[in-house]
C-alpha cells in the first residue's frame, strides 16, 4: 500500500473533522491501533486508530492524536500489521442453497434473488474466513433475465440493498436451454423489445431505479453487450469481460463498470494487459466471485499476482473494496475505513497485496467473526 | 549392517577396474560431454575444476551491493568474475582488463532450479504411463517446446529445472536436468539425475487403501533387487576371472603334452585297426563357463538406486502410504530417499528429519483445486516440518516453472523461513540432485549459473541472467 | 504516361511514399506515413498500384495500368502507365472477391431454433468479429462477405453485407445491412428434429423432421405474408420482410444442393412468385440448368470437390456447372465456405471452374461483380470503377493460377495484408 | 501377342535375383514414338516440336524431329499441339494399402506386397493425374515397419506392378500411437539394442565352441582343420559386433535379420519426424546405427525450423503434402505463415514434395503452388521428379527423358503446372497405361456426363413435367 503513505500530521486533520467525538462513545465501544491503517487504495495511515461502536466506525486518524482522547473505559486492540475495509466482491452466489437459476422461464426480470438468498448457510464463513465482507448477490448464467439482485454481507445477514440490479445474460450457457431464445439474435432482439416496452424491472432499469448487470465472456459477446447498451442508452456493469481491456476508451466514455474473474495462476499475459488499459483509461473494474469455482481468498491472491506484474497497487486495492462498492451503490455504507461507514474491518499479518501476508482477524458491523488461521480454505 | 559378501565383493569390483556396467553396451548414450560441465563424481567431493585454458571471449565482472554467496552468507559491494563460463573469482576490487564486459546491479545470487518440474519435454512424455526404470527423460528433452513458458521461467530467475518423464506412472524413469531455455548444447545438464516412483497416486482411480500400501512394499523389493542384481554381475565377474585363469592354465598344459597325447593317439588308432574295432576318442571334460547374467537396463537402475549412486524420488501423500514407505526403505542404508507430495506426512516429522530424508513439496495457491490424494494439504506443513529439522524442497510439479518464487512466497506464509526458502531454491535442490559441486551457489570454481536481480533474491525481478555460458539482459 | 492527366499533378500531390524493390515474387516495402493532407480541391491520392494487367470485371482488362486511390475511394484507373513511380508494381490486379457463402459462423448459436420461420432477426447480432476466419479469408483475397447463419431453420433470418477486415465491430465494416432473408431446403433445414414420442419434450419436436415438412413451412409462411399484405388482422411478426422478398425489394437466398431440393425451391418461386431467387451451394445445378434459366433464378456453387461429391447432402458438382450455367445465361457466383487453404480458397475454386472451362474474365466475373449484383452491393464493390471502394487483390501472376498467388491485398483504400515469403 | 505367363513370371524372378531392375516389358521387342510441340526432359532444355523413340520399355532416342530418324514400324502418339513431360515420382506414400501399419511396435519382417490393392481407387487417380512412380512405405504409427515397394499405378497383381520388390524401411522418431517421445526413443533404442546383445551373444557362444573344439583337439592329440567360417563378418558404418564371421546367418532370428542388414547399409531407411523436436534425435539415431547414407527424413511440415540440422546432416528430406505451416503465437494471438519448401530450398537441402490429395492437388498442384512462391518451374519441377527419384534410388532410371531411361511419359494438353492442363495420356515403360478419353469418372466430374450405370443407380427420378427441356 506504499502508494502514498501519508505522514500522520496531515491525515490526523483530514479526518478528525468528521463528527467523531460528538456523541459519546457507549460502553462497548472499542479502538482497533495497527501499524497500517489503509483508509483505501490512495491512503494508508501510519500507526493509526480506529474506534468503532454500534456497528459504525466513529473515528479514524493517527494513535498519537486520538488516543488521548478516549475514555479508559474503552477497549484497546493493538494490532502489529495492517487493517484495512472488509473486501467487497463484485458479484457472488453465496448462500443460494437452491440453486442461482430458475428454469421456470428465460425472462425472469422480477424474481427477487435475496429470496433465495440464506445468510447461515457455511460457505458464507469460508467468505468472510477470507476477508470479503459484502458482495452483489446474484443469478447464475442460466437465463437472458435472471432476477434482480442485492448486496448483502457474508456474516450476519444484514442487506445493504434488498433490490440493487437486473441480472442479464448473453453468454451461451443462457441460451442452451430448450426455449426461446436459442442464439444471440434472438436474444437481443428479445432483450431491446422489453427495453422498449419498459415492463417490470426493464422499465425500473431505464428509469433508473435499478442498475444492470450484463454477463458475458468471449470478445464478441462484449462487443454485442456494448452495441445493445449504445442502442438502448443505458449503463451496466459487464459481468465476466475479462477482454474488456481492448473496449477500454469506449467503456471508459459510456460510463460502463467491469467485473473480472478472479486472477490466479497460470492466468495468461493478456489480462494483466487488459488490467492496465482499464486502469490507464479509468474505467472502474472489480473482481467477482460468482463464476469461479475457487474460494473466496482467490480475490486478494489475484490482487496480490497482478501488483507483482507492476500494475498501480492503489488502483488494486481499490478493485476490491472501494471500486466494487460504487458499482453496487452502497460507499456510503462499505469499502472504505472512514468515519459513519460500517464497521466492516479485517486485521492482516502484513501488507494484503503481499503473498507471504495472512489474515488475523475480521469483524463485520463491528462484531469480530470466528477467523479461520491462515488462509481460508 | 551391509551383508559381508557384499562388501567383500564391492572392494573387488572397484579393483577389476571399469565399474561392471560398462562391460555391456548401456543404450542410453554415454552422458552428455560439454566442456564445463565434468560427469557427476563418485562422492561429491570439491575437486578443483579443471583449469580452462586461457578462451579468446573475454571475461565478465559482475559487481552489485549485495551478492548471496551462499544462503546466510552476503557479501556487500562485491564482485564477481566470470571466465569460460565459470566463476573465478569472488571478492572486492578485482582486477580487470579492458575489453571486460561490467555489469552493474542490486542483487546477485544463484540461479533458481525447480526441482520437480515437466518443462523441456512433450506433455505426453510427462504423463506417459507406459515408462520403465530405464526410460529417460533426457532422451525426451528438446529446445523445440512451447517458448512461452520457458523464457517466463527464464525472467522469473528458474535457470534449471529437474524434468521427469512419467511423473504419474508407478515407476517413471530417470529424470534429468534441464537448462529448459536453453539451445540444444546447453539443454541437458545431468541425463541421471534421479529414479522417480510414486506410490499410491491416481493414474485414472486410486484403488483402494491395500492396493496403495501394497506399492509401497513392491518398491521395497525391487530395491533388493537391484541389490541383488548387482551383486550377481559382482559375483559372474569374480567366477569368471577365476575360470578363464584356470582355463588359461589348462591350455597350456594341453600344448605341451600334444606331441605326447599325438602319438598316444597314433598307438591306439593302429590297435584299433589290428582288432578291427572301431576307435573311440578319448573324452574331453572341462568345467562350463559361468552364464552372463542376462542385462536388464531396469534393473541396473535400481542397482544404482540401492547403492546410493541415484537419489530416488517417491511421490506420496497420504499417511498410509508414508507410514508403509518409510518402513519398507527401512534397511537400505545407502539409499537417498526423496519423497514428493508428502500431504500427510507432519506426523512423520521427526523420523524424516532422522533418517535424513528430503521432502518436496508443491505449495498450494489459492484458486488451484486439490484433489484425490492431494485434498487436505495446507500450506502450514512447510513451517511444521521445518521446525522438525526436514530438509524441505518446494516445487511447481508442472510445466509453469516461472510460478517457483511466487510458490516459495506461500510456503514463507506457510511458517518457512525465507532464509530457507531460498535455500530450498538454490544450493539444497542443487545438493539432492548432485549439483552441489558445480551449481547452487556463487563460488569460485563453481559453474556461472547467477541472477543479477533489482531487489532481493525472491522479492525483486532478474534484470539480467547469467546462463549456459553467455549473459542475457532481460 | 498517356497525355490524360493523371490527377492535378500542380496539386499538393501528398501521398504515402512507398520505398520499394519488387523482383519477381519477393516483394518487401515499408509504408512511410504521409505528411497531413493539405486541404486540396482535388482528390489527395495516397496510394499508386500498376500492374502488367488490370483485370476492372466491368468489361475491359487494360494492358499496363495504374490505378490511384484516394481516401477508401479509387480516384482514377490510367491504362498505359508503367511501373516508373514510388508506388507499387505488380503482376497482376484484380477486384477484391465476394464471397456469398462464407459459413464462418457460432454453428448454432447463430441461428434461432426455437421456431421454424424466424424472418424479423437480423443475424448479423450472432456474429463474432473476432474469429481468426475472417482475417485468413482477407489474406486470400476475399474483401467482401454476405455474413450467413448455420442453416438450421427454415426461414432463417436477415443476412447483411460485411468487409472482411478493418476494425471489429458491425459499425466499421457494414456495407449493407439486411439485404437479404436466408432459408433452407435439403436435409440441414430438419437436422436434429424428432417426432413426438408422447409430450412435446423440447423445442425440436415441434419442427419439421422431412423435405416435404420443410417445404410446407417455407409455403405456408409465404402465403400467410400474401394474405397480410391484403389483411390487416393476418399480419405478423416478420411479415413485412417477407412482403419485402415476394416483392423483389429483397433477395432470397435459399440452400438447395441436390437436384430434388433445386427443383422444390424453383417451384416454389414460380408458386409464389420470389422475383430475386439465388440458390446457394447448387452442387447439383449441371442436371437441370433449364429449371434455372426458365425460372431466371441465380445460384452460388459450393466449393469444388476433388472427385464431386460435396458435403451438403452429398450433391455432386461437375466441374463444367459454372461453365454449362454462363454459357446459358445464368448468374453464377463461387464460393468458398470459408476456406483458406492453399487447396480450397476462393481463388483456387475459380481456378477449378476454368478448368471446368470457365474463361478467366468469366471465373473473374464468378467471384466479384456477379456476386456483388446478386447481394445489391454493385454500386460500392464488386469491379474496378472510379467511386467504388479501393478493394483490391495483388497477384504475383495470372489470376487464379496455381502457380501465382496473393501477394497484396487493398481493403477500403488500405494495403491490409502483404505476403512476406 | 500375348507372353505365355510362365515366361513373364521367370523374367520377374530374375529380376528379383538379380536385384538390378530388369523390366519385364509387357511386349518384348514393342516400339513407340511420341511427338510433342514442346517436350519438357528436365534433362536440360525443352526441345521444340521434338520426338522421342521407345523401345523395349526405354527411351532409345530423343530430340528435335529434324535430327532424330523415326522407326518405320513404330505407332505413332501425340502431335504438335501436346506438351510431353517425364511422369511424376511420388517419393513416399502409404497410400494403396487397405491398412497401412500393424500394431506391434517393431515388425521389420512384414512386407507392403501383403497389404498394396492393386485396384484401390489411389492407382487410378495416379494414372489421371500422371504418377506414374510411387514409393509404397508403411505408416508413421510404429516403431520400426515393414518393407515396402516401389510400383507402377498400373497391373492387376502386385507382381505386375512391382519396379523395385522389398525397397526401404519406415521408422518412426514421432510417438506411435499409446506412446510418447520418451518411450518411443526408448522402444527403438531397445530394438537395436537387443539386435546388438542378441548378435554379441551369438558370437561369443560361437567364438567359445571354436575355442572348445581346439582345446578338445589338442587334448585328443588330433590337428584341427580350419573350417571355413559359417557366416561373414559384420560391415556398415554403424556399430559392429566382432566375430560375426562365426555366426551363420541363418541362425540369426529372421524377425531381427532386417535390422541388421540396415545397420549393414543394405536398405534404404524413411525417418519420419513428426515435430521438430523429432529432427536432431532422428540425425542421431541414423548416425549412431550407420543408417546415414541411405536415410531420407519424411517430415511434418513444422520441421521446416530444424532445417539448419538438417542441412548439416546432409540429408535429403521428403516434405509433408501442406506446403504452408501456420503458426498461432499464444499470447499475441499472431499468424505467422511460413512456405516451407522455401526454406529447404534457400538451404541446398534436397527436397521431393508429396501430393496434397490423390486427384485434383496431386504433385502438378505442388510443384505449380512452389512457382507462384517464387521458385523457378525447372527447380519446382524436379522436386516431383528428377530429385525424387534419386531420393528413392532410381535417378538413372526414371525422372527426366534421356536416352536409356524408362520410357514413362505424359502427354498433356498443355505445360503441366496450368491449371487447365489435362493429362491425354501415361505411357510407362513403353505401353499406355491411361487415356483420358476413356476416363468413365473423368468425364462425369468435367463434363457432366453421368456414367450409364450410375445414371441408373442414381436418380431414379419420376418422369419430369412437360415444361422442362434440358436434362
Amino acid at each position: 500500500m506504499g502508494i502514498s503513505t501519508l505522514t500522520s500530521a496531515l491525515a490526523g486533520a483530514l479526518l478528525l473533522a468528521a463528527p467523531a467525538a460528538a456523541e459519546t462513545p457507549s460502553a462497548e465501544a472499542f479502538a482497533l491501533i495497527a501499524d497500517h491503517v489503509a483508509v483505501d487504495g490512495g491512503t494508508v495511515i501510519e500507526n493509526g486508530l480506529v474506534l468503532v461502536d454500534g456497528g459504525k466506525i466513529l473515528a479514524v486518524g493517527p494513535a498519537a492524536d486520538l488516543q488521548g482522547t478516549l475514555a479508559d473505559t474503552i477497549r484497546v486492540i493493538e494490532h502489529e500489521g495492517w487493517l484495512t475495509a472488509g473486501i467487497v466482491a463484485a458479484n457472488g452466489t453465496y448462500g443460494m442453497v437452491s440453486g442461482a437459476d430458475d428454469s421456470t422461464r428465460a425472462f425472469l426480470g422480477d424474481l427477487e434473488l435475496r429470496d433465495g438468498f440464506d445468510p447461515d448457510d457455511s460457505s458464507l464463513a469460508k467468505a468472510t474466513g477470507a476477508g470479503v465482507t459484502s458482495f452483489g448477490l446474484t443469478s447464475g448464467r442460466g437465463n437472458v433475465a435472471g432476477g434482480t439482485g442485492a448486496v448483502v454481507k457474508t456474516s450476519g445477514g444484514t442487506m445493504l440493498n434488498e433490490s440493487s440490479h437486473l441480472a442479464l445474460c448473453l453468454a451461451p450457457p443462457a441460451l442452451r436451454g430448450n426455449r426461446f431464445p436459442t442464439s444471440y439474435a434472438g436474444a437481443v432482439h428479445a432483450v431491446e423489445a422489453r427495453f422498449t416496452e419498459g415492463q417490470g424491472a426493464f422499465g425500473k432499469v431505464v428509469a433508473g431505479e435499478l442498475g444492470l448487470e450484463v454477463a458475458v465472456s468471449a470478445r464478441h459477446e462484449i462487443r454485442r453487450a456494448l452495441d445493445l447498451l449504445k442502442r438502448t442508452g443505458l449503463k451496466a456493469t459487464l459481468r465476466g469481460a475479462d477482454r474488456a481491456g481492448d473496449f477500454a476508451p469506449e467503456l471508459a466514455e459510456a460510463g460502463h463498470a467491469v467485473a473480472l474473474s478472479p486472477l490466479g495462476m497460470g492466468t495468461s499475459p493478456w489480462r494483466y494487459e487488459s488490467i492496465t488499459a482499464l486502469v490507464e483509461a479509468g474505467v472502474p473494474f472489480a473482481f467477482g466471485l460468482a463464476d469461479t469455482g475457487s474460494g473466496a481468498d482467490c480475490l486478494r491472491f489475484g490482487a496480490a499476482l497482478a501488483a507483482r506484474e507492476g500494475i498501480d497497487r492503489g488502483a488494486l486495492w481499490n478493485s476490491l473494496t472501494a471500486s466494487p462498492a460504487a458499482m453496487l451503490g452502497v460507499s456510503g455504507r462499505v469499502g472504505r475505513v472512514a468515519a459513519g461507514l460500517d464497521a466492516d474491518l479485517v486485521l492482516w499479518s502484513g501488507d494484503p497485496l503481499e503473498l507471504t501476508t495472512t489474515l488475523e482477524a475480521v469483524y463485520v458491523d463491528g462484531a469480530q467473526v470466528e477467523a479461520t488461521e491462515g488462509d481460508a480454505k | 549392517m551391509l551383508p559381508t559378501s557384499l562388501t567383500r565383493s564391492l572392494t573387488l569390483l572397484l579393483a577389476v577396474g571399469a565399474p561392471l556396467w560398462a562391460l555391456t553396451d548401456d543404450p542410453a548414450p554415454a552422458p552428455v560431454e560439454t566442456p564445463e560441465e565434468t560427469p557427476a563424481p563418485e562422492e561429491p567431493v570439491e575437486e578443483e575444476p579443471v583449469e580452462v585454458v586461457a578462451p579468446a571471449e573475454p571475461a565478465t565482472l559482475l559487481r552489485a551491493e549485495r551478492v548471496h554467496v551462499r544462503p546466510g552468507e552476503v557479501l556487500e559491494n562485491a564482485e564477481v568474475l566470470i571466465r569460460g563460463g565459470f566463476i573465478v573469482a569472488v571478492g572486492q576490487g578485482l582486477e580487470v582488463d579492458e575489453d571486460t564486459i561490467i555489469v552493474e546491479g542490486k542483487e546477485v545470487c544463484a540461479g533458481f532450479i525447480d526441482p520437480w518440474s515437466t518443462l523441456g519435454i512433450d506433455s505426453a512424455s510427462a504423463s506417459d504411463l507406459g515408462t520403465e526404470a530405464s526410460t529417460a527423460t533426457a532422451k525426451a528433452a528438446s529446445p523445440f517446446g512451447e517458448k512461452y513458458a520457458r523464457q517466463w521461467a527464464r525472467e522469473a530467475g528458474v535457470l534449471m529445472t529437474r524434468t521427469q518423464v512419467g511423473q504419474n506412472a508407478f515407476v517413471g524413469g530417470l529424470g534429468a536436468i534441464l537448462r529448459p531455455s536453453a539451445s540444444a548444447e546447453h539443454l541437458v545438464v545431468l541425463d541421471d539425475a534421479n529414479l522417480n516412483v510414486t506410490c499410491g497416486v491416481s493414474r485414472g482411480g486410486r484403488g483402494d487403501v491395500f492396493d496403495r500400501v501394497m506399492e509401497a512394499d513392491r518398491i521395497g523389493s525391487m530395491i533388493s533387487g537391484g541389490l541383488s542384481y548387482r551383486e550377481a554381475q559382482v559375483e559372474y565377474a569374480y567366477e569368471l576371472k577365476e575360470w578363464e585363469a584356470a582355463i588359461a592354465e589348462k591350455e597350456a598344459e594341453l600344448e605341451k603334452d600334444f606331441k605326447k597325447a599325438k602319438k598316444d593317439r597314433e598307438k591306439e588308432i593302429e590297435k584299433a585297426e589290428e582288432k578291427d574295432k572301431e576307435f573311440k576318442e578319448e573324452r574331453y571334460k572341462e568345467d562350463k563357463r559361468p552364464r552372463t547374467p542376462r542385462y536388464d537396463a531396469d534393473s541396473e537402475v535400481f542397482a544404482r538406486v540401492a547403492h546410493g549412486e541415484l537419489p530416488l524420488v517417491v511421490e506420496a501423500h497420504g499417511a498410509a502410504e508414508l507410514r508403509a514407505l518409510l518402513a519398507a526403505t527401512e534397511g537400505f542404508g545407502r539409499l537417498r530417499l526423496v519423497i514428493s507430495g508428502a500431504t500427510g506426512a507432519a506426523p512423520f516429522a521427526k523420523q524424516l528429519a532422522e533418517r535424513d530424508i528430503a521432502v518436496l513439496l508443491q505449495p498450494l495457491a489459492p484458486g488451484a483445486r486439490a484433489n484425490g490424494e492431494r485434498s487436505g494439504f495446507d500450506n502450514s506443513l512447510f513451517g511444521t516440518l521445518a521446525e522438525a529439522g526436514v530438509e524441505v524442497l518446494i516445487g511447481t510439479g508442472g510445466d509453469r516453472a516461472a510460478d517457483l518464487p511466487i510458490l516459495a512466497h506461500l510456503a514463507i506464509a506457510g511458517g518457512l523461513e525465507r532464509e530457507a526458502a531460498f535455500e530450498a531454491l538454490t544450493l539444497g535442490a542443487a545438493r539432492t540432485f548432485d549439483l552441489a559441486d558445480r551449481f547452487g551457489s556463487v563460488e569460485v570454481g563453481k559453474v556461472a549459473e547467477l541472477l543479477v536481480l533489482d531487489g532481493a533474491p525472491l522479492q525483486g525481478r532478474p534484470t539480467h541472467v547469467f546462463t549456459a555460458g553467455e549473459v542475457v539482459e532481460l | 504516361m498517356s497525355d490524360r492527366t493523371l490527377f492535378q499533378l500542380g496539386a499538393p500531390l501528398l501521398f504515402g511514399a512507398l520505398s520499394l524493390t519488387a523482383n519477381a515474387g519477393e516483394i518487401t516495402w515499408e509504408v512511410v506515413e504521409t505528411a497531413e493532407p493539405v486541404e486540396a480541391s482535388a482528390p489527395v491520392v495516397k496510394l499508386l498500384l500498376s500492374a502488367d494487367k488490370i483485370y476492372t470485371a466491368a468489361g475491359d482488362v487494360i494492358d499496363g495500368g495504374t490505378i490511384a486511390i484516394a481516401g477508401s475511394k479509387i480516384a482514377a484507373v490510367v491504362p498505359g502507365a508503367s511501373g516508373d513511380h514510388e508506388g507499387l508494381h505488380v503482376g497482376a490486379i484484380t477486384p477484391g472477391m465476394v464471397d456469398l457463402s462464407p459459413r464462418i459462423h457460432l454453428a448454432d448459436l447463430s441461428v434461432e431454433e426455437s421456431s421454424e420461420t424466424i424472418p424479423y432477426l437480423s443475424t448479423t447480432d450472432g456474429i463474432d468479429l473476432f474469429d481468426k476466419r475472417w482475417e485468413r479469408l482477407l489474406r486470400t483475397g476475399v474483401t467482401s462477405v454476405m455474413y450467413t447463419p448455420a442453416d438450421e431453420a427454415c426461414i432463417g433470418g436477415m443476412m447483411a453485407v460485411l468487409k472482411t477486415g478493418g476494425e471489429p465491430s458491425i459499425e466499421d465494416r457494414l456495407v449493407e445491412a439486411d439485404v437479404a432473408l436466408r432459408g433452407a431446403f435439403g436435409s440441414h433445414a430438419s437436422r436434429g428434429n424428432h417426432p413426438v414420442y408422447g409430450r412435446p419434450t423440447d423445442h425440436f419436436s415441434r419442427r419439421p423432421t422431412t423435405r416435404m415438412g420443410t417445404e410446407w413451412v417455407h409455403r405456408k409462411s409465404f402465403y400467410d405474408a400474401l394474405a397480410a399484405m391484403k389483411n390487416e388482422e393476418r399480419q405478423f411478426e416478420g411479415w413485412e420482410i417477407l412482403a419485402s422478398v415476394l416483392e423483389g425489394e429483397r433477395p432470397y437466398f435459399v440452400q438447395a444442393s441436390a437436384t430434388q431440393d433445386i427443383r422444390t425451391a424453383i417451384y416454389l418461386k414460380e408458386e409464389v412468385g420470389l422475383p430475386l431467387l439465388v440458390v446457394d451451394a447448387a452442387a447439383e445445378a449441371w442436371k437441370e440448368p433449364g429449371l434455372l434459366v426458365r425460372s431466371g433464378t441465380a445460384a452460388v456453387l459450393p466449393p469444388h470437390a476433388p472427385q464431386g461429391r460435396t458435403a451438403i447432402d452429398n450433391g455432386f458438382l461437375a466441374w463444367n456447372t459454372a461453365k454449362t450455367l454462363v454459357d446459358l445465361g445464368v448468374p453464377v457466383a463461387l464460393s468458398s465456405h470459408g476456406q483458406s487453404s492453399v487447396t480450397g480458397q476462393l481463388g483456387a475454386q475459380a481456378g477449378y471452374a476454368m478448368r471446368g472451362g470457365l474463361t478467366r474474365d468469366e471465373a473473374i466475373a464468378a467471384v466479384t461483380i456477379t456476386p456483388a449484383r446478386l447481394a445489391g452491393v454493385d454500386d460500392r464493390v464488386g469491379s474496378i470503377e472510379v467511386g467504388k471502394d479501393a478493394d483490391l487483390i495483388l497477384w504475383s501472376g495470372e489470376p487464379f493460377a496455381a502457380t501465382s498467388r496473393v501477394v497484396g491485398v487493398v481493403l477500403n483504400g488500405e494495403v491490409v495484408f502483404t505476403s512476406s515469403n | 501377342m500375348t507372353i505365355p505367363r510362365t515366361l513373364v513370371q521367370g523374367a520377374l524372378c530374375a529380376s528379383l535375383l538379380l536385384g538390378s531392375l530388369q523390366v519385364a516389358d509387357a511386349a518384348a521387342g514393342d516400339k513407340l514414338v511420341i511427338e510433342a510441340g514442346r517436350i519438357i526432359t528436365q534433362a536440360g532444355d525443352d526441345i521444340v516440336d521434338g520426338v522421342i523413340v521407345i523401345e523395349n520399355g526405354r527411351i532409345t532416342a530423343i530430340g528435335a524431329a529434324a535430327d532424330v530418324e523415326k522407326p518405320w514400324d513404330a505407332p505413332v502418339l501425340g502431335g504438335p499441339d501436346f506438351v510431353a513431360s517425364p511422369g511424376f515420382v511420388e517419393a513416399h506414400s502409404d497410400s494403396g494399402m487397405d491398412r497401412s501399419n500393424e500394431n506391434l511396435d517393431v515388425t521389420p519382417f512384414l512386407n507392403v506386397r501383403d497389404s498394396i490393392d492393386p485396384v484401390s481407387f489411389y492407382f487410378e487417380d495416379c494414372k489421371r493425374w500422371g504418377i506414374t512412380t510411387i514409393n509404397v512405405q508403411q505408416g508413421n504409427n510404429t516403431v520400426v515397419a515393414g518393407n515396402g515397394r516401389i510400383v507402377k499405378p498400373t497391373g492387376m497383381t502386385v507382381e505386375e506392378m512391382t519396379m523395385r520388390p522389398n525397397y526401404g524401411f519406415k521408422i518412426s522418431i514421432a510417438p506411435k500411437g499409446g506412446k510418447s517421445r520418451a518411450t518411443q526413443r526408448q522402444a527403438l533404442e531397445r530394438a537395436f539394442g537387443d539386435l546388438r546383445s542378441e548378435l554379441e551373444e551369438l558370437a561369443t557362444d560361437a567364438q567359445e565352441t571354436k575355442d572348445y573344439e581346439r582345446r578338445e583337439a589338442l587334448a585328443q592329440g588330433r590337428d584341427l582343420e580350419e573350417g571355413k567360417a559359417p557366416g561373414r563378418a559384420m560391415t556398415g558404418t554403424g556399430w559392429k559386433v566382432e566375430g560375426l564371421e562365426n555366426v551363420d546367418r541363418a541362425e540369426i532370428d529372421e524377425k531381427i535379420l532386417p535390422l541388421l542388414e540396415m545397420v549393414e547399409g543394405r536398405h534404404d531407411v524413411f525417418l519420419y519426424c513428426g515435430a521438430p523436436m523429432d529432427v536432431q534425435p532422428a540425425i542421431d539415431f541414423a548416425a549412431k546405427n550407420g543408417l546415414t547414407a541411405r536415410t531420407t527424413l519424411v517430415l511434418d511440415n513444422s520441421c521446416w525450423k530444424a532445417a539448419d540440422a538438417i542441412a548439416a546432416s546432409g540429408l535429403s528430406v521428403v516434405l509433408d503434402s501442406n506446403l504452408v505451416h501456420v503458426e498461432t503465437d499464444v499470447v499475441t494471438e499472431e499468424e505467422t505463415e511460413t512456405f516451407v519448401p522455401g526454406v529447404f530450398a534457400e538451404k541446398g537441402i534436397p527436397f521431393a514434395l508429396s501430393s496434397a490429395n490423390s486427384s485434383t492437388n496431386s504433385l502438378w498442384f505442388q510443384a505449380a503452388v512452389c512457382v507462384g512462391h517464387g521458385m523457378s518451374p525447372k527447380d519446382a519441377m524436379a522436386a516431383v521428379t528428377t530429385t525424387a527419384a534419386e531420393i528413392i534410388g532410381l535417378g538413372d532410371q526414371v525422372g527426366s527423358l534421356e536416352v536409356g531411361k524408362l520410357a514413362n511419359v505424359l502427354l498433356l494438353t498443355g505445360d503441366p503446372l496450368d491449371m487447365t492442363s489435362f493429362v491425354e495420356q501415361a505411357v510407362v515403360e513403353g505401353s499406355v497405361i491411361y487415356d483420358r478419353t476413356k476416363d468413365v469418372r473423368n468425364k462425369h466430374l468435367y463434363e457432366g456426363v453421368e456414367p450409364r450405370g450410375a445414371a441408373a443407380v442414381e436418380t431414379e427420378e419420376a418422369e419430369l413435367p412437360s415444361k422442362d427441356d434440358a436434362k
